[in-house]
């Protein structure tokens, strides 16, 4: 057989199974557990590696050690917002009522990571640089991301109907989007404070394997938990936004 | 009088359809399950009581609101995006899409313009077939309600459209104006046009009985 | 063409047209250096008016550092790795500030070579290197001038 | 084509000078600007001189945003919004003429006047050029962002708060980059990059608002 | 007769909240002033903190206009200002309860704000007091005076203009004197006269204005 | 219901008067020189044709509309500054009064409070009686259009007044609706109340036939 054809039908019918309600309903009760255990275990481990394993740096000793949560929560903070303006653009196109579900769960979770990059950035510049907040282009741009997260948010619950505010919000969330390219360029297009890529750049990470194994344990454990709030606000809705249908109404007969 | 001309671009009839309509406001399920069919040549008499959701379906039928569950065609296409449709579609809801700052003549030239037409000289011949002209250079919010429904019709007349969809077209309009519309209906129907209208009271006695078709919400 | 591909089509030729123009124009825009800083080249120049305020960054030139006698005034020159400017600031320095850092001061040129900084940042870099290492990179570091032939921009 | 334009843009022209209180913000705006901040500061050239371009692009700023609040509204409230939407002509096309009308009535008559205003905060010629070239690159973007936040609340209201929440994040890089151009060309730097950062955003605006603003229509009015 | 005024007021503070674009102006302004002036302009704070009190006090000015505008229209247009006109409750009270509510929500928020607009502004402690008295003394008498313009043009449909034009020439003696008392209270001098001259204009516009805007009301509404 | 109380109050009867009354709109004398006279138990239907000045009557005999000329009385005084006069008169127009913002409960509920009570009991009662009580708590602005009318109209029932000035009452009304707001009027009628209005189609069929005086513009 055409295995082209195969992974096609594979993701075809992934497709069908998660654009409808129910369908994703019972996904998501397998894989929430499942990304909240992968979530526990690789933070677990990040966290002992980074700060019991990995070596103090040369210039910031130990202070540096922050890194392990302020860059997972930054890398999160973009890569939610893309998964929301892609979901958006799903939903505005093929109308597919799940990734709705996806753009307006996914921005609480969005504004809270990149809350937590603010918080953590400024905690960490405020010894390094010597100055917690600076209208630094990354500084300024990540900030920025924030109150589109906040303004996404309220968009949302600004509407009675809560169709006409899904799609509202899934508007905001495709134009919004051009912030992404800028804060991730920012410290190449400006001279920024805020330090250039680490990790992905040309030449290989400028951090010894000590350093950077941790942070991608954590890193893949912050997306895990990620994954994980996304299903269980998705859930909830799902039930909420359902509540009426057979479907629903029948798991909670099995309940009772 | 512009109605003659609809049936000699189009002979063969049309046909607007609804399958399995549904719509929902807040909560509720205002119908579900909806069929019809609407030809050349019929008036649909959509009746309900209010907020049995007339309005709502006829917008639905307009493509202005978001259809919650089955779909509308326009000769076997579906409505969303047709532009063969929109051409052919005249729609009066509650508001009547005029603007105070205008006078009524600058209104009705408005959206003759935007059907690809200008010509003042027509502008006034609407007018005063609907009664208005002395109103014409009056701006729109010194017009007495009857007067401003009467210039929100007047649009029917720009230019022959098959389908129109009035709601609640006999608002604030008196005796005379009442006959002049359901005469110009008629005459719509007759060249092959589709109406869809509601109203609060009977149209079976009336002008319009031998196209009726009613549906109640 | 039907008349819904033309329109599609032109709609697709616009957009591609503009993002790629606004890609372009961003492209060049970022060519140019948008934050303002002075360099010290300029202020050797004279290229500055006393009383306006200004961002000067480079390094901090090795052996310049001093503290003047009450203990919070710093001294330092701030180095493009040929040109100099003199910067005193009273405070406290970030823990980052040393010999061969790359910095940014923020203040006003108070005679034609001193700036009096309100504010001075240091710029981390992107590398990270455990304490093992930690000498030769500091002394890498001091030493970032010495084999400099031409100015170095930060 | 043209024509869908023009047909729409005349129509807010006309509209516009009818209904001056459209028309009226940018220039209350300038008046009070121009008497009321000389008469409220202390009376100082160069203090004047050094705040003058940035003054002006926040009122630029804030003039864009209170306009932006009756951009689709009154369309939508008396029928018109609708009306339009079952028109076979391009919707992309009202749009965008809406938004030329709206940027003539507030941005260009803020870039125009500025000079004006410029010679009142006593700002030397030079910066005078800086300023206009800087805001009639960057008005037009700030309506056309604006305009997608506009039609986003137009059912709602209590959209005014949302409005700014929403639109002013997407403000701050263009402010930035236009009080940014002001103030560096005070110092004698060079503001080419400024320029083109303004033209950049502009295009993007111009290719990808349109869309968006549509799609933001036809997602909220039911 | 309390009765007829808490009435009034009560639902002019419910609208308010609900349809928070009126609220959301003073906000805005606050917002803008506050995150983009420092933004826009050259990062001193010694410069900041010299405009300070005179950026504030012409915001008050133009926060007061523009929300004019929204006084009258809406009531006049969906018909609950005929209403009032035909109860046998005082309209002067209802007018009164009126421009108070409006005046809560325009003057009152920013005077209270103002405190915090002052330490992004940097400006010291006895000038934010200076400023706070002199806001809260000048404000109602800005929308007591506006509130005449508003009912005078309320029918009208370009009565944008014309409100800043009638208006503006009364606002100018309440700035000159407001911003003048942060003015010389920086320079160290004494303010009393200030607070005088405002504590007058204030007791003869609330003594006045009610009079005359339910006679304008009257004059004009048909 | 509410309508008995008026005739407990004033047995003697009520009596609004308008003597050689005049209206100019633009350059136009709308009427001129007319008098009539209402008094208690009686409905005067103003007829005339749209732009007539049917409106333009019945807003000067509220003493909204600037009078040209003439003067109209209750009880033999004049209207102006009456307090007696306004504490018995309820009015609705083309504009409805209703606030967008507010839910319909909360519409009624000012109207009551402006009305000297207090009693949201009774909102709920009148809101029942007229139909919408289950868009109570909805935002005006999502009610239909005639839910709306019910709700202009729920207002005549807060307190008793003697005097109801109604133009175009049955506007986007359904026919349940009508028959309801038909025997208030012959209920507020029966007790002793003035009931001035308009309405494009004749009322000699209907049940206010008893009480009908017509005034044609
Ligand atoms: C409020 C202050 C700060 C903010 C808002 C901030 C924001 C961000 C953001 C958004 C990213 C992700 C960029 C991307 O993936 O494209 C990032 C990455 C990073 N930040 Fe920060 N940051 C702040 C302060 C700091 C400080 C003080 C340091 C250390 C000196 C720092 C070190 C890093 C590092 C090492 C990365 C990873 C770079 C890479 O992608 O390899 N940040 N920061
Ligand atoms: N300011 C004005 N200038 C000139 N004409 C005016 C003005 N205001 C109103 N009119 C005219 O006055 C006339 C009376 O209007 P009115 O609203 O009283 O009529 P009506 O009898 O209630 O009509 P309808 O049945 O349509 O409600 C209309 O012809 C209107 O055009
Ligand atoms: N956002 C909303 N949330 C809840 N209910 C709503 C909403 N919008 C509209 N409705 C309700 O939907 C119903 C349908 O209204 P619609 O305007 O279609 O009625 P209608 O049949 O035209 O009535 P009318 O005869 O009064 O014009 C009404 O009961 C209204 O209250
Ligand atoms: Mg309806
Ligand atoms: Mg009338």
């Amino acid at each position: 057989m055409n295995p082209f054809v195969t992974v096609w039908d594979f993701f075809g019918r992934l497709y069908h199974r998660l654009a409808s309600p129910r369908e994703f309903y019972k996904i998501s009760r397998f894989t929430t557990p499942v990304f909240g255990l992968l979530f526990l275990l690789l933070t677990a481990a990040g966290t002992y590696l980074g700060l019991f394993v990995a070596p103090a740096d040369y210039q910031q000793g130990d202070s540096f050690r922050i890194i392990y949560v302020h860059v997972p929560s930054a890398w999160l903070s973009l890569f939610i917002y893309m998964v929301m303006a892609t979901a958006g653009a799903i939903g505005l196109i093929w109308r597919m009522k799940m990734a709705y579900v996806v753009v307006i769960c996914s921005a609480p979770i969005g504004a809270a990571f990149t809350a937590l990059a603010l918080i953590t950035g400024s905690l960490w510049g405020a010894p390094i640089w010597g100055t917690w907040w600076e209208w630094d282009a990354r500084l300024t741009s990540e900030l920025i991301l924030l109150f589109l997260y906040l303004g996404a948010m309220a968009l949302y619950y600004a509407f009675d109907d809560r169709k006409t505010g899904e799609r509202a919000t899934a508007v905001l969330a495709v134009v919004g989007v051009v912030i992404v390219p800028i804060i991730h360029y920012s410290v190449e297009w400006w001279s920024s404070l805020h330090q250039g890529a680490t990790v992905f750049r040309a030449g290989g990470p400028a951090m010894p394997s000590s350093m950077l194994t941790p942070l991608l344990l954590m890193a893949l454990g912050f997306t895990f938990f990620y994954g994980y709030c996304l299903f269980l606000r998705a859930q909830n809705m799902v039930l909420h936004n359902e509540r009426n249908s057979r479907w629903v109404k029948d798991l909670i007969n099995e309940l009772e | 009088m512009s109605a003659h001309e609809i049936s000699a671009a189009d002979s063969h009839g049309h046909c607007l359809a609804a399958n399995n309509l549904a719509c929902q406001r807040g909560e509720r399920w205002l119908f579900e399950g909806l069929n019809l069919t609407v030809s050349s040549g019929t008036c649909l008499h959509v009746i309900g009581a209010n907020g049995s959701g007339k309005t709502s379906l006829l917008r639905m039928l307009c493509g202005i609101s978001r259809i919650d569950r089955g779909d509308i065609t326009w000769q076997q296409k579906n409505i969303a995006g047709n532009d063969d449709y929109f051409s052919g579609l005249a729609y009066l809801g509650h508001k009547d899409g005029l603007k105070n700052e205008f006078t009524a003549a600058e209104n009705l030239e408005f959206y003759q313009r935007l059907n690809f037409e200008n010509d003042p000289a027509k502008v006034d011949e609407i007018l005063a077939e609907m009664g208005i002209l002395a109103c014409a250079d009056l701006p729109t919010f010194q017009l007495s309600f009857g007067q401003r429904r009467r210039l929100a019709l007047a649009r029917l007349l720009l230019v022959p459209r098959p389908l129109w969809v009035l709601d609640e077209p006999f608002t604030g309009i008196d005796q005379a104006g009442r006959n002049l519309i359901e005469r110009l209906c008629v005459e719509h129907l007759a060249a092959g046009g589709i109406l869809i209208l509601t109203n609060h009271q009977s149209l079976r006695s009336g002008p319009l009985k031998p196209f009726l078709n009613e549906l109640e919400l | 063409m039907s008349p819904t591909q033309k329109r599609r089509f032109t709609i697709v030729a616009i957009i591609l047209l503009g993002v790629g123009l606004a890609t372009f124009l961003a492209l060049r825009a970022f060519q140019e250096n948008i934050e303002y800083f002075l360099t010290p080249k300029q202020v050797a120049a004279g290229e500055f008016e006393p009383g306006q305020r200004y961002r000067v960054a480079g390094l901090v030139r090795k052996g310049s550092v001093s503290t003047l006698d009450d203990g919070v005034t710093h001294r330092f020159n701030v180095t493009d790795c040929k040109f100099d400017v003199t910067v005193q600031y009273t405070g406290i320095l970030p823990d980052l500030f040393r010999e061969g850092q790359a910095i940014v001061a923020n203040g006003a040129f108070s005679d034609t070579q001193t700036m009096i900084a309100a504010q001075v940042l240091a710029k981390h870099d992107e590398n990270y290197v455990p304490n093992e290492a930690a000498d030769a990179m500091m002394l890498a570091q001091a030493n970032a001038c010495d084999d400099a032939t031409d100015s170095v921009s930060y | 084509m043209t024509n869908t334009f023009m047909l729409y843009a005349m129509r807010e022209w006309q509209l516009l000078f009818r209904n001056s209180s459209t028309l009226a913000q940018p220039l209350c705006f300038f008046v009070i600007i121009a008497l009321l901040f000389p008469l409220s500061l202390p009376a100082e050239n160069a203090l004047l001189q050094r705040i003058g371009g940035g003054v002006i692009w926040v009122s630029a700023v804030l003039a864009t945003l209170l306009s932006l609040e009756s951009m689709f509204k009154p369309d939508y409230h008396d029928g018109a919004l609708e009306q339009w939407l079952i028109q076979p002509r391009s919707l992309t096309l009202a749009v965008v003429a809406k938004v030329f009308s709206q940027w003539s009535a507030t941005g260009l008559i803020l870039t125009l006047f500025a000079p004006v205003l410029c010679l009142t905060f006593r700002i030397p010629v030079e910066q005078i050029w800086v300023l206009f070239v800087g805001l009639l690159l960057g008005t037009p973007s700030l309506t056309l962002i604006g305009a997608i936040g506009a039609a986003l609340t137009v059912t709602l209201h209590r959209g005014g708060v949302l409005l700014a929440i929403i639109i002013l994040p997407l403000y701050i890089p263009i402010l930035i980059f236009g009080a940014g151009m002001v103030t560096q060309s005070a110092q004698g730097a060079d503001i080419t990059g400024q320029i083109y950062a303004l033209a950049a955003i502009l295009t993007l605006a111009l290719t990808l608002a349109p869309f968006a603003i549509v799609g933001a229509l036809r997602a909220t009015i039911d």
